[in-house]
């Protein structure tokens, strides 16, 4: 019993941090129909300033703050440069300049930071903590606490704010949206910067539990995306769900099946899910118009 | 229309144009970045500092070395570019390289082809054995850190252990040896969990292992952040069983990734990780001391088992130019075939027509923890 | 006209084929030749199904795999020559793609991408972990293709290198012939206009889900042959081949020099095999420069390379 | 019994009842028009028939037999072919090339002789050629043959739609506003084109804005308005009902698309 309770643990820490990345992936997505590729670098930026911030002597919180700024230019950066020129591109097209950006990103990081792997202390210490036989990481409530914290902002921010209607809006149509006087561009920077510093902060929480270095971005991209595809790309509550659910079966099938072939069985859950619901478990069905 | 054809070909090869007439050229292909960068990065540091000390000592045969070097990033089949590019384009006379079992393998091909010496940075036993003509390495086999770890083991009557490794080359290769070899040593594995490279938390595999009845000891094969994260999240779990980790974590860094945590773990490791707790008339003071001062110099940070690694392959091979005489491949071949006491970073080497690697158990040391540092058990 | 201008291509890359190794410097340019006429076929096979059929894949590679290691196994476990392992990687490629192609095929953008990169991870993880048979992450040893020896029989005496550049251009000449056939045949044109419009493609006729699963299918065994080939001819093999990654490079590639166009594709793969070999000089920042130049393509020459390129210079001839 | 017949039929959007039960009649060499207000479900019909929407109630026949639900393609071998309102061209093919796809059922065969270009594939896309080049002459676009499809003007394109239905040599021709867009001029020479192609015997069934070209050419008239049939018949019959003039004015406050 308590096996299972640690799996779980285990499970819903992970899952917590894929739901952050992948409630990244939701913003962009849903300003730009635009699936970020780069999206695991802003995690990996925010783990790397972090770090090397503070090594440096700013303190914690400030190097925390610091990241994330830094990640929420890169990202506004990237839609400038990048996307917005890239206008109506077919997917494919849009598939490669996330990725042309990511490798971009990554080489950057490697240059102006270095190859190593680097950890800070947790926010609230590292001495774990046992409930009746369960250790749990007091970071491991932090990633969870702020993942659920970040999806209620963002529930609110998209159905009750007139902000987070209008990047619906220009998702749904640009043109339109602009029509009625919103302000697209501004709109897909928005998106953009909140994404990189939700993605950054996935990075900083998840440093002093699983390590950063310059090139964890694609992992964290892989199980972000995969994640924001099971839960149907575009809706929130999708990435939070597809993200839990994403490292619960990872860390279930570690525990009780195999670990070998955890990852496979999670892609497979991905497949199956996809073949009864093409848009995921909770996207919309969207009807061809003709 | 050839010229012109020729031209086009050498614009788009901006890279190729070799600079400085060289005197003896020396290739290289290690992983820099990559996956494997933990080991390729310092393995090219090594190289850089080494050949750029040796040049300044005035180098090898009263020639210089010319050092040419690519980044192979990990992958087999960039490997195999290189080396060819290193042998039919740069003609070197050698390659020093492959961080990993697998772009070493790659290499191998080549070498044997071009009739190349090539010493190679990667564990895996099946570098050397069966025998190729061309091809030697530094490093201790994984087989070797097997065997040494359940020595340890054995002697402190811990038989019965838990297993878990990577899912990478290094991890599944150490792996499947010590699985080979662990009936030789009355050493019984209980349990066998797996992780991925990149994986963000190992306490499902650990929750296994702790709840695994009669396991003594955990044995952790792997390289990069998992040993580091496995070392943790070890602690978390308030494990308290001996832990062993293999040699792929043989570096300071190690340390403070894993935190606390890592106090009492025991690795088999090379001198260099305890530099400054040998005696002085341990054979291998000198070359420890001198090679750990010039990387710390140079590159800022502390040594590793890897640097080591490359840097005993240059220093080999440049013994192995000296005693030659000419910079030729069959006769570097057969001389680097002839070392017989050469003692370096990693142990001392003595190879033969059929041995390799010519590194026995001696070099290897239990290492263990304690208080943020390594020091040598025994 | 039209049959001109495709064999026109057809010739014009058979003389570049054939004339280049004028240019060679060393024999290390037949290597990098023969890489890039590898990932070409891969990435003409990428043409059929993403620039004529429009559909994403992001697990390719895992198809390569199969080619690769089906060429590293069945000789050592069914006793058959290496040339007929290739043909049954095909067939088992072809196989598996027909099999999950129906289902994932109904899916679409994004989803498809996730559901076919889910594939190439589940190939990459079975060759990774099945250690016993496949060798594991360290990579096994592939057998001799023994056609060199067979030349030098009959008097044809190749470096290695050369054979190997000669080898493969055959089945990137092959390849681009078969597939320039497809583009202005019946099942092409059917092809091309479910990418423009499923709808309408289906109120001509076009059996949809079909023609997708031919392209599907068809492209698989482009990347076998192509995963075959490149395991023949370095005689080992790691999963590397099925990687993520490597899934990634052949798209990149195919899109790069111009999804639609068959020329465009192969000059995507040259050039992308060609430019980690140009940066050595620049290593520190190859990276930077490959993504830059990956992101510059796509934003200033939306269909590719080849395609704008060559409509920049009819405009002006 | 009509070629078409539609019984019935029916879809809801969200709750929302787009189209209600609907019926009518098709026969060989008719034409029969759809009209209505602009979201009275003119389109949504169509879409329904052509197999685009699965309808929730009713039944579509083909010759007697029940086709309700079937694909696309599957209508297309049963002689069904259609054009959009909001025009679906195969953009990056040329002009010639989308009304050879047009030809697909008559010419396609088999894969691998597609893939080798054996004699009988070639003489399959000579074929469709030869019968496209033709069709685009009729529409007055064999000039523009060779050019990419996307760079024609709207009046082109909708011309284009109709010449790649035409290829299928259909049975049943549904064209959803193929006027749209065009000048007076290109507009006559799609209403004699329509009436051309009912005299070979095709059953047409038409959607237009255009009243005049509505009044002119067809044999019969169905009115719709929000999604139910509110008349049904002969082109003066209908342009006198009370209902009719009512669901226009009432809803158009006597724009643009007025009965003529």
């Amino acid at each position: 019993m308590t096996e299972l309770l640690q799996y779980l643990v285990s499970g819903t820490t992970v899952g917590a941090a894929y739901a952050l990345v992948a409630l990244g992936f939701t913003i962009i997505y849903n300003a730009s129909d635009v699936v970020n590729f780069a999206q695991g670098e802003f995690v990996m930026l925010g783990g790397m300033v972090t770090f090397f911030a503070w090594q440096a002597g700013v303190p914690l919180p400030l190097a925390a703050l610091l990241a994330i700024v830094a990640a929420a230019v890169i990202g506004v950066l990237l839609n400038k440069l990048a996307i917005e020129r890239a206008g109506a591109a077919p997917v494919v097209s849009l598939i490669i300049i996330t990725i042309g950006a990511s490798i971009f990103l990554r080489g950057g990081a490697q240059l102006v930071f270095d190859k190593q792997l680097h950890r800070f202390p947790g926010f609230s210490g590292d001495e774990p903590m046992n409930v009746g036989g369960v250790t749990i990481l007091p970071q491991g409530l932090w990633v969870v606490a702020v993942a659920v914290m970040v999806f209620v902002l963002l529930y609110v921010f998209f159905t009750r704010t007139l902000t987070g209607k209008a990047i619906l809006a220009t998702a749904n149509n640009r043109v339109a949206a602009k029509l009625v006087g919103i302000n697209t561009d501004y709109m897909m920077s928005l998106s953009f910067a909140l994404s990189a510093a939700i993605g950054a902060l996935a990075g900083i929480l998840m440093t002093p539990i699983s390590l950063t270095s310059y090139d964890l971005g694609v992992p964290f991209a892989l199980k972000g995306f995969a994640a924001a595809m099971l839960g149907g790309m575009g809706v929130p509550v999708g990435a939070l769900v597809g993200g839990l659910l994403l490292g619960l079966i990872e860390a279930l099938t570690a525990g009780l099946v195999s670990s070998t072939y955890k990852d496979a069985v999670a892609f497979i859950v991905i497949l199956v899910v996809l073949f009864w619901m093409p848009q995921g478990l909770f996207g919309r069905k969207s009807m061809e118009r003709v | 229309m050839k010229s012109v054809l020729k031209a086009a070909v050498a614009a788009l090869m901006i890279g190729v144009a070799s600079p400085a007439l060289a005197d003896i050229k020396i290739g290289s292909t290690v992983s820099e970045t990559g996956p494997a960068s933990s080991l390729g990065d310092p393995e090219a540091k090594t190289l850089r500092m080494l050949v750029d000390e040796i040049n300044a000592a005035g180098g090898v045969l009263g020639e210089k070395i010319e050092l040419v070097s690519y980044d192979d990033a990990g992958d087999p089949n960039k490997a195999r570019t290189f080396a060819t590019r290193l042998i039919e384009d740069d003609e070197v006379v050698a390659i020093v390289g492959g961080s990993t079992t697998a772009t070493t393998m790659s290499i191998m091909q080549v070498v044997a082809d071009a009739e190349i010496p090539f010493i190679s940075l990667a564990g895996a036993l099946e570098i050397v054995d069966p025998v190729q003509p061309w091809t030697f390495k530094t490093p201790h086999t994984d087989r070797m850190a097997c065997g040494k770890i359940f020595e340890n083991m054995k002697a402190g009557g811990l038989t019965k252990i838990g297993l878990i490794s990577g899912s990478d080359g290094f991890g599944a290769s150490m792996r499947k040896h010590c699985v080979d070899i662990a009936g030789d040593y009355g050493i019984e594995i209980l349990a066998d969990e797996i992780y991925g490279p990149t994986d963000a938390d190992m306490t499902p595999q650990l929750t296994n292992l702790r709840s695994k009845e009669g396991v003594q000891a955990i044995l952790n094969a792997g390289f990069g952040q998992g040993p580091a994260i496995v070392t943790r999240n070890y602690g978390q779990l308030g494990i308290k069983t001996p832990l062993y980790q293999s040699h792929g974590v043989a570096s300071k860094a190690f340390i403070e990734l894993a935190g606390p945590a890592s106090n009492g773990v025991k690795i088999p490791g090379t001198a260099i990780l305890i530099a400054d707790q040998l005696s002085q008339d341990d054979p291998q003071y000198a070359v420890v001391t001198a090679y750990r001062k010039i990387y710390e110099e140079k590159a800022g940070s502390p040594a590793s088992t890897f640097g080591g690694y490359a840097h005993d392959a240059l220093r080999l091979l440049v013994d192995a130019i000296n005693r030659a005489g000419a910079a030729e491949p069959q006769a570097i071949r057969d001389a680097i075939e002839q070392t017989k006491g050469f003692v370096g970073v990693t142990g001392a080497f003595n190879m033969s027509a059929t041995d390799h690697l010519g590194l026995d158990l001696s070099a290897f040391r239990m290492l263990e923890i304690k208080d943020g540092n390594w020091v040598l058990l025994q | 006209m039209r049959l001109s201008s495709k064999h026109l291509t057809l010739l014009i890359l058979l003389a570049i084929v054939a004339l280049a190794p004028l240019a060679f410097p060393s024999n290390f340019y037949y290597r990098i030749g023969a890489l890039a006429f590898v990932n070409g076929l891969a990435v003409t096979g990428l043409v059929i199904l993403i620039g004529f059929a429009g559909q994403v894949s992001l697990g390719h590679a895992g198809f390569a795999g199969i080619g690769a290691y089906t060429c590293a196994l069945a000789p050592i476990y069914l006793g058959l020559h290496p040339a007929l392992a290739m043909l049954l990687g095909t067939v088992i490629s072809a196989g598996i793609a027909w099999l999950i192609g129906g289902p994932i095929l109904r899916l679409k953008g994004y989803y498809l991408g996730v559901a076919t990169l889910g594939f190439g991870i589940l190939v990459s993880m079975v060759l990774a972990n099945e250690v016993p048979i496949t060798g594991g992450a360290d990579g096994r040893e592939v057998p001799e293709l023994g056609l060199r020896a067979a030349l030098k029989f009959i008097g044809i005496d190749l470096s290695n290198a050369q054979f190997w550049y000669a080898f493969t251009a055959l089945f990137l000449l092959g390849g681009a012939w078969v597939a320039s056939n497809l583009h202005d045949s019946a099942a092409g044109r059917a092809l091309r206009a479910l990418h423009d419009s499923e709808i309408a493609a289906g109120t001509v006729g076009v059996d949809v889900a079909r023609y997708k699963l031919s392209a599907f299918v068809l492209s698989a065994v482009y990347a076998s042959l192509s995963g075959s080939l490149l395991a023949l001819m370095n005689k080992f093999i790691t999963p590397d081949v099925a990687g993520f990654l490597h899934s990634v490079e052949l798209v990149t590639m195919t899109v790069l020099g111009g999804a639609g166009s068959v020329p465009g594709a192969i000059a995507g793969a040259t050039l992308l095999t060609l430019l980690p070999q140009a940066l050595t000089a620049l290593q520190a920042y190859e990276h930077m420069i490959l993504g830059l130049i990956m992101m510059l393509v796509m934003i200033f020459m939306r269909d590719g390379l080849v395609p704008t390129l060559s409509r920049a210079l009819r405009g002006r001839g | 019994m009509p070629l078409l017949s539609v019984e019935g039929l029916g879809i809801d959007f969200g709750g929302l009842r787009a189209v209600n039960d609907v019926g009518f009649g098709v026969e060989p060499g008719e034409i029969v028009s759809v009209i209505g207000p602009n979201g009275a479900g003119k389109t949504t019909l169509f879409n329904m028939i052509s197999g685009a929407y699965r309808p929730a109630r009713g039944k579509v026949s083909l010759d007697g037999e029940a086709v309700t639900g079937m694909a696309p393609n599957q209508l297309a071998e049963r002689g069904l072919s259609r054009t959009f309102q909001n025009l679906q061209i195969f953009q990056k093919m040329s002009v010639l090339e989308n009304v050879m796809t047009g030809r697909h059922l008559k010419a396609r065969g088999s894969l691998v002789a597609d893939l080798f270009s054996t004699p009988a594939s070639r003489r399959r896309t000579a074929e469709a050629r030869t019968v496209a080049s033709g069709l685009l002459a009729r529409v007055g676009l064999d000039r523009a043959a060779d050019q990419q499809a996307s760079s024609l003007s709207y009046g082109a394109l909708k011309r284009l739609e109709i010449a790649r239905a035409l290829a299928l040599e259909p049975r049943i021709l549904l064209l959803d506003e193929p006027a749209a867009g065009c000048n007076a001029v290109e507009t006559e020479e799609i209403d004699h084109l329509i009436a051309d192609v009912a005299k070979s015997g095709v059953a047409i069934l038409l959607v237009e804005h255009d009243m005049k070209m509505v009044m002119r050419i067809s044999s019969h008239i169905v009115v719709l308005d929000r999604g139910e049939k509110i008349a049904e018949g002969k082109p003066e019959k209908v342009s006198r009902d009370p209902k009719v003039i009512e669901a226009y004015l009432g809803v158009q406050e006597g724009s643009g698309h007025a009965l003529g």
